[in-house]
């Protein structure tokens, strides 16, 4: 039954990629140990040996250079796939990212595309400190002209990627290293599912609705789709029925989905792992005062990671980035209240 | 190298069409403007970037182009389009914000971008340089035997780009040129205090790569270094790093007093403006005649002149249109 | 009179910079063209005269290198200053920015100060097209450890420069272009106005009311500050009464502020020349909502530039950019609607 | 230039001590991670980059400071901290996260800072060598005769802030010192796939400065090399760029399989190990008896294992101190 195939969310990035390698002799791979290493957190695990070093290309440590690299060869071409080891490390090439990859459509009146996808692990949980768990997903989508999208589980990975080398847009593919089910990180059992053998897209820009329910939205991306799973079950036997939004893309984002659960639920709650204001969490929050203002039954909340620089330290760390505990008292608080 | 003759009238024809753009573009840009000048006003707002003087630059090359050759530029790009041969009437109209302007009046004229010729520019110091390297991989990937050229002020090259970009291309043997156009300012500061070295070129041993000075702004010693440097990236021969002196005749953009180059510096500089200097040459080595330095004058002008025209003939875009092109319709589905 | 006398914003700006550097050995200036063409926007106008190159120093275009510089600076018992020409180009040295800069003491636990001003210009309306009219201030607000202000007047301008200045925490101070003053930008009579001589702070994170009102409160920053006056003015002979709030900083933001005004009014609209989505416009909502839900009559709007690159033909910046026109058409609609 | 005894045995202990402190951190951090490894488990969660192997770049510039002078390291910090002098027990307990850590727990292995003496480190490739032209400017500026140390890897070569860092040290003749750690990998990627040419210290002359190569992971050499950039620098002759060709023993962090080097090249590279082969040169110098030795090994044991004990002695911060240090307070008011 290859139906019922299961892979971990790493093992079903890496195998849309080398679908797509496959199909197209235009898309290629670069960027740090993504070779021999298979990337740091196994995306292109074994594509080297399926396509050899022209098409798979370990990179110097030239962010700028290489991400550059993508976008003149994405207009003359061909469909890169780019890696960015981890998120955190924008800073040194977000020139090429903001400026340049996601204007250059713009600028030229649509002429020319470019057809890229830049491929980033965010996300904490494990100590790595506070320049290797950032997810920065709002400030990527708050700059225009670059999707973004967040899988969350394998079956949307792999199809969320494949739409992404498909589209003809720069596309900034963010995966949780928490949602990946590598070997060497925490368990998730939620990190391993079905995933079909066959090509297949994800549609860029549809949340999906990760779970029903009637009493409150939780709207969400990312491992925090997860905390929001596992805090809906135990608020389930709390007689409290929680709907989890996994929006899958913040870019575009899909307003209309968080406006229909919000008109179902009359509450709302975000969690967000990216830094609370100027963010995500504020953004979900407006697009439901805007489009279903009277329906709130009480002000929405947040559950987001404060604003301060992500600390190394264990108990620190936990305390700083949402947890199902929080979602829970966040939602019974609410329940309460209104 | 001997230079053909029809690649010296050419080169200067080039030069004199390049100029003259430049002169027009400065006379519409302080139109309405003045006396109070306000950047914001006029046929052309915003900042402008000419490149008068530094026609050698963009000419030497032209000859040695081929095909699907690919050009990134600077936030002073015109010389180097008009050389490549970018439409000039889609240019002059992005340069004026039209709807029938390259980039349907959303670039401007520090983005400027065609695809036949394949030229691109962009505001961002060094910004072109790394995807003058990625071009290079997609001709390398799709086998053509295309060049990507890549042109930046002698003020870029102390930004990461520049190190970045030429370790790449020098690392996997790609078919890039890299040009520096050293007018010796960016901006107010001189090359003196902003880079360690005199030479650029002599950069290029940090990469292994063959790094030539183009000590005299002549388009004929441009013509025979970008010459061998095209022909050797054509061939396989991998990357290498030009830099070409040349002079920036008018201020950084267009309003800049320019105070902070001498007297001195300024009146020398015009006395070696190259295109006084080329035409003599070609006068006095029997190239051309009077006439036909006037004809050629002549037959340029009206060429500018028509591509002004259909610019200021051309509409604006409707305001809505902001809304376009932020991505492209999707071109594959399952 | 000296507490009479007038200065443009930029005069400020350069006063407070040339006070600071007099009463301070350790403060210096850097960036490029601040020297002998004192800025490019004439943030640092006749200080190379007045305290030499050693204080004043010209930089290569490296601002990565330089703005680190700037760090190890501070570190080491200077205040620098540093000045990124246009905010558009924090792409190519946003690491040293948000990754150093503005976690250096919190990763130090507090035992090192990294006290560096890191000057700015900001905004567009004067076709500088999609790489030199950027506000961004979401962005920078959005990521920890760095104070934001933004001054819309002289006199502010001049006491959050000195108190920019004094503070032992980076703060990254934007000046808006068309708030300036400058002989070549569009005249602004509001760019020039009463600026004590003797220094004096404004305090950071603190809004200030730019014009009392009763009907709705407009809450925006910058130039749109100018734009939202004119409005208000326009609305008044209606017989509209609108409050306008001046955030000053984005970090820390004056949340009080804003509740204290929506709950006078009753109802808000943002005003915002960055992006709309994921940044200033819905973190202000948002935090109205959180403070301030069940004053609000009518769901609160945003009048902001749309999420595009800023283009550049003039009939399309105009259309996209915030303008007294569109505050008065949303502040119409929505008296009328609430 | 002759070595002194005492820092020949200074430098060994230093040696000691370092690899001790990489051996203990390296068994503790694999405690309660294993069978099933988990990055986020154990005493010691997160990314660990150890240095064995490295200590000579680390011991060869020691006895060369002065107080005041400042370091900036890598993710790969704890040899250069420990040489340097910081405080073993405060940094011993921040790799553990614990309140009375350096950075009270927020920092973690790779954000070690230190005022006195001053050392900092990053998680991003090149970002300490801007720091550390700005400390040297810091120093210039307040007349202290103090240098500022840069150390990055082989693979940091090739990052923009490389040549911007350098260009500017270069150009305002600043007391730094770029120290390139070549230890041959930068994580999988050799050398070979990242960097143009052969040697970095070649690339100085990009920057009209002196680059010099240690070829041999020697502490002596590494030793004289540094003493004299150092003095150099110290002396206002302005900066200068050394690569030490070294070797990482170990993978690159804990829990790396290391696939991509060969047993070939990791048995040479044991082989090698510069711990055992200076220790045999004293010996056979006749600087130190095999008791000296015992006795050296024994006494830096216990200090590491004292540094240890603290840390796993202090107790964690409070969580919701996770909110302070964002900013400081004021210290001046009007
Ligand atoms: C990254 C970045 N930094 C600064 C600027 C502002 N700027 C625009 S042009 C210029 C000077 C460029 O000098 P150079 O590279 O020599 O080119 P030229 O203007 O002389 O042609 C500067 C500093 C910019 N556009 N991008
Ligand atoms: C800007 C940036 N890019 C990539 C990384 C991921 N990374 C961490 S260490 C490393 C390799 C560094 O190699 P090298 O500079 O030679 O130092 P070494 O690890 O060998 O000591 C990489 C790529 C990073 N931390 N920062
Ligand atoms: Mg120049
Ligand atoms: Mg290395």
């Amino acid at each position: 039954m290859t139906g019922e195939r299961k892979l971990t969310t790493q093992k079903a990035i890496a195998e849309a990629i080398a679908q797509e390698m496959d199909a197209d002799p235009t898309v290629f791979v670069m960027g740090e140990d993504v070779g021999v290493y298979g990337g740091i957190f196994g995306a292109t695990e074994g594509l080297l040996d399926e396509f050899g070093p022209d098409r798979v290309k370990d990179t110097p440590i030239s962010e700028t250079g290489f991400i550059g690299a993508g976008i003149g060869a994405a207009i003359h071409g061909m469909r890169p796939i780019v890696e960015l080891m981890f998120v955190d490390f924008f800073g040194v090439c977000m020139d090429q990212i903001y400026n340049n990859m996601a204007k250059i459509h713009y600028f030229s009146g649509g002429n020319i595309k470019v057809p890229m996808v830049l491929t980033t692990a965010v996300g904490g949980g494990y100590s790595d400190a506070g320049q290797h768990s950032q997810t920065l997903w709002g400030m990527f989508a708050h700059l225009p002209g670059m999707k973004v999208v967040v899988p969350s589980n394998p079956y949307d990975a792999k199809g969320l990627m494949i739409a992404a080398i498909r589209d003809d847009n720069p596309v900034v593919y963010m995966f949780h290293k928490g949602v990946l089910g590598l070997g060497w990180m925490t368990n998730n059992p939620r990190a391993t599912g079905v995933v079909p053998e066959a090509p297949y897209e994800v549609p860029i820009g549809k949340a999906a609705i990760a779970r029903e329910g009637s009493d409150v939205t939780i709207v969400t991306v990312g491992l925090s789709v997860h905390k929001a799973l596992d805090a809906a079950e135990k608020l389930a036997e709390e007689g409290v029925s929680a709907e989890i939004l996994d929006l899958r893309s913040l870019v575009p984002l899909d307003r209309e989905a968080i406006c229909a659960s919000v008109e179902k639920t009359h509450r709302l709650i975000v969690v967000d792992e990216d830094y609370q204001s100027f963010g995500m969490s504020g953004e979900v929050i407006t697009t439901a005062i805007e489009g279903a203002f009277d329906y709130l039954d009480a002000p929405p909340v947040r559950v987001t990671t404060p604003d301060t620089p992500i600390p190394y330290s264990h108990p620190l760390e936990a305390w700083a980035l949402p947890s199902t505990e929080r979602i829970m008292r966040a939602a019974q608080a609410m329940l309460v209240a209104g | 190298m001997a230079v053909p003759r029809e690649h010296l009238i050419d080169m200067y024809e080039t030069m004199v069409k390049i100029r003259r753009f430049e002169e027009r573009i400065r006379e519409l840009y302080f139109a309405d403007k003045l006396p109070a000048f306000d950047i914001a006003a006029g046929l052309i707002p915003g900042e402008m970037h000419l490149a008068a003087g530094q026609e050698p630059v963009a000419v030497g090359m032209r000859p040695h182009l081929k095909d699907g050759d690919a050009i990134t530029a600077t936030h002073r790009p015109h010389h180097l389009a008009i050389a490549q041969g970018v439409d000039l009437n889609k240019m002059a109209a992005e340069i004026f914000g039209r709807d029938t302007g390259l980039g349907r009046g959303k670039g401007g004229h520090m983005h400027l971008f065609s695809t036949e010729p394949s030229f691109g520019c962009s505001g961002i110091i060094g910004e072109g340089m790394p995807v003058a390297v990625g071009a290079a991989m997609a001709f390398k990937a799709r086998g053509t035997a295309n060049v990507a050229l890549s042109f930046f002020g002698e003020g870029a090259a102390n930004q990461g780009a520049f190190h970045e970009a030429i370790n790449l291309a020098a690392l996997w043997s790609l078919p890039v040129v890299f040009v520096c156009e050293d007018n010796a300012y960016a901006i107010s500061v001189p090359k003196t205090a902003s880079t360690a070295v005199t030479d650029n070129s002599d950069r290029a041993a940090a990469y292994g790569i063959p790094g030539v000075l183009v000590p005299d702004n002549d388009p004929v010693s441009v013509y025979e270094v970008m010459g061998a440097a095209i022909e050797r990236a054509r061939g396989g021969g991998g990357p290498s790093l030009v830099e070409i002196r040349t002079d920036r005749l008018w201020g950084h953009f267009e309003g800049d007093a320019d105070a902070y180059r001498t007297d001195d510096f300024k009146e020398d500089m015009n006395e070696r403006d190259p295109l006084k200097t080329f035409a003599q040459r070609l006068l006095a080595d029997g190239v051309l005649s009077e006439a036909d330095i006037t004809e050629i004058a002549d037959r340029m002008h009206t060429e500018v002149e028509a591509a002004i025209e259909f610019a200021m003939n051309s509409p604006y875009p409707a305001p809505e249109a902001t809304l376009d092109h932020v991505f492209s319709e999707r071109t594959v589905t399952l």
